[in-house]
Order: structure tokens, then C-alpha cells, then sequence
């Protein structure tokens, strides 16, 4: 599964995007396992509540399934415009 | 495309003339230019980054688009959002819309910019003498974004 | 100047340009732009005559203006008015607000919209193949213009 | 007293502006004193309702004073933007 990480989650993690192999259910599940790779992705994924997550390019809760996802994009609040 | 995502700059009477080019039946054009402002604090603006999420910013704005052309009587709309490096005074977003009333022309631009600051995948990064920051979503946009929903 | 009342058509481009130029503090700049509509009834509209109150017209818009200033933060306005024949699909009037914020810069343009089609002395005349006859004032105007006033 | 006409006003009455000389104190009692001049100014000033009237280039009603006045406008109402 391609995992994506923009601005600062982007910045704190070190890399833009990544394939990750898993077999985590929901984006929770898959969070979980992020978390306990390394230090700089725990600190990535420490306060949900400051992000937001996209599962084939629709904004979805941390509660969505990754059932047939592709592509995964973590990443703060929007501020376009 | 009325919608475009593009590093480089865009020409607002050029983008107006596009919209109404041949046709005699609109009768009002709003257009939103958003432009990187320095907020005057401490600290001067040196520049702007702004980071997007390629594929699902064409995506959302796309999918903006056709609410509001689903909401109001739109003759055009034309969104376009630029990415990259700006600086401060630079033009980042245009919205243009155009309908037989000012009313709806009005409307449908407020939201095009309301529903774009909250659900199109941009961030930005402000550079200062004292480094970058990450500019914070406002709860003011999502508010704005709200009353469209009652 | 910031008003101006002319028979010449204007650039839209050039205004908003005008009206940013050396500056970093403007976050919003909206513009509306009328225009000459044909109807589609069942006469082709062939022109529009405007015509207005010199003196008064100037004094109106800005009076206007000031009211708008007195309302929101704005850092520039500009509101351009032609007169004369003109074609289908001719640009009428042109209102441009910049503001730190979006909401002050589309308020303050749909204020002086309102009020310029209430209390701005011009008359249109529309001419058709059966003639011409002068454009009746729009009951939607005047509760256009009544809103502000709550 | 300057008298400017304008639209149908200015079409009815055949002329755009002219000198009229009166001793009327309010606007009412000019369109009196117009009316009674001729049909088509009759016809003019026909309907009070359809017309709207400025003093010195203010919008006002049709009972306000003419004292001091030097320039009164007859016309629709207004249809700029």
C-alpha cells in the first residue's frame, strides 16, 4: 500500500511517500503500526486529533477500512485558498 | 479545464475575457484573487511554500465546482490554485464565476473559496528571519464552510 | 481616483493591478464586473443606452464608497461606471474591494452593488428590433439594498 | 431654478433641462406649477410614484423645501450597476 505524508507529518516522518506492507483492517490499525516502527513516526502520529487522513484520495475518519485501498495520505488540516 | 493546478502565475482580465468570450447572455462576473499577505507582525515574510496533495487537489476542486454548479444557475466558473515557492504580494488563488444575476454570481464564489479552504488538500509554509512555520488551519474557515450546510 | 464615471470601456486586469501595486499587506481582492445581457426573450436586444446624472453620478458613488469604507476594513475600492451605447455582452461596471480577509472583501463588493443599483442616477434603455424601452427598476433591488439596513 | 429631466422624464417632456422661473417653497408645489404648463408635462408628471426627485443632486420627497434650491432633477427610479 502506498502510505503519503504531507507538510509537517511529511517533515517529522522524513519522506514524502512510501510503499508499506500490512495488514491492518482501518486506518487506525495501520496508525497503530506506523507508531511502532521509530521514535519519528510515533511523534508523527502522536495527537490524531491534529490530523487528517484521505484513503484513495477521499477524506475519510480513522475509523475507514483499507479493505481494496491503494493509496493512504496522512497529513494536518487543509489550508488552501 | 475550468479547474488548474499550476506553479506559475495566472492573468486575471485574461481569465475573465476566457469566460465570457462570444457569449451575450451573461450578466454578472465575480472574481476572488487570493494573495500571499504579509501579516505585518514581527517577523517579515521572506516567502511562501505551498505543498498539495497532486491528484486529489484536482479531485477536490473538481468535485467543489460541481456543487456549486449544482447549487446556483453558473454560466462558468474557472478555479485556479498554484503551488510552489510565492512571495509575499504574489497571487495564489483565483475563482471566477458568472451567472445571469450578481446575487448568484456572488454566492457561488463565497462558497467555491469556502469549500476550497477547507477541503482542498493545501498547506502552507510561511519563511521568516526566524525560520518556518506551518500555517494553521482557522476555525473561522470551518465556520465559514458550515453555514453553507444549513 | 477611485470612482470614475466614462463612456471608455476599462481592463480589469489593470485596475485590480493598480489597486495591489507595491503592496504585501492585501490578502483578498474581489471583483464584480456588469454586463450588457441579452435576455433571450423574443426580441434580440440590439443595444443599451445608459444614461446618467452628471455631478450627481460622482457624488453618489462616493458617498457609497465612504459607507462601504466606514463598514469594513478595506485597503482599496475602485468602482468604475460607463455610460453611452453600448453592445451586448459590453462590460457596464466594475467594483473592486481588497481586504486582509475574504469575508470583508465579498461583503463590501455585494454592499456596493446594492447600493450603487439603488441610489447611483443611471437609466438603461434596452433598443430591440420593436424598439426601445427604459428597464424598469427591480423590486429585488430595493430588498437587495434593505438588507444592509437591518 | 435649474430643471433637469431625465429618461422618460426627459423624453415626455421633450427637453433635458431648463430655466424655470417660480416662487414654489416645496417640490410638490412645482410639479404643480409644471403640470399646469402644458399636456406633456402633464403627462410627465402624471404619476408621482413612478418618479423620484433630487435637490441639489440629494434624493429627497416631494414635500421638501425648495428654499436655497438651485438645481432639481425629475426621473425614474434608478437602474445603474
Amino acid at each position: 500500500m502506498r502510505v503519503l505524508y504531507f507538510a509537517w507529518v511529511r517533515e517529522r516522518i522524513g519522506l514524502p511517500r512510501e510503499e508499506v506492507e500490512t495488514s491492518a483492517q482501518t486506518v487506525a490499525e495501520l496508525v497503530a503500526e506506523l507508531r511502532g516502527r521509530e521514535e519519528r513516526y510515533a511523534l508523527a502520529f502522536s495527537d490524531l486529533s491534529a490530523l487528517r487522513v484521505a484513503v484513495d484520495q477521499e477524506v475519510v475518519g480513522f475509523d475507514a477500512s483499507l479493505t481494496a485501498a491503494r493509496e493512504v495520505a496522512f497529513f494536518p488540516p487543509m489550508t488552501g485558498g | 479545464m475550468s479547474v488548474r493546478v499550476q506553479e506559475d502565475d495566472f492573468d486575471i482580465g485574461a481569465e475573465i475575457d476566457a469566460l465570457c468570450e462570444g457569449r451575450v447572455d451573461i450578466g454578472a462576473v465575480v472574481s476572488f484573487t487570493g494573495l500571499v499577505r504579509d501579516m505585518g507582525g514581527g517577523a517579515q515574510l521572506s516567502s511562501m511554500a505551498l505543498e498539495h496533495y497532486p491528484g486529489m487537489t484536482e479531485r477536490a476542486l473538481e468535485t467543489i465546482e460541481a456543487e456549486a454548479r449544482a447549487r446556483w444557475p453558473l454560466q462558468g466558473v474557472t478555479i485556479i490554485h498554484r503551488y510552489g515557492e510565492l512571495a509575499p504580494g504574489a497571487r495564489i488563488v483565483l475563482v471566477l464565476t458568472a451567472s445571469p444575476h450578481r446575487a448568484a454570481a456572488f454566492e457561488a464564489a463565497e462558497f467555491l473559496m469556502d469549500y476550497l479552504k477547507t477541503r482542498a488538500p493545501f498547506w502552507k509554509k510561511e519563511t521568516t528571519e526566524h525560520g518556518g512555520h506551518w500555517v494553521d488551519a482557522r476555525e473561522a474557515d470551518d465556520l465559514a464552510e458550515e453555514r453553507w450546510r444549513q
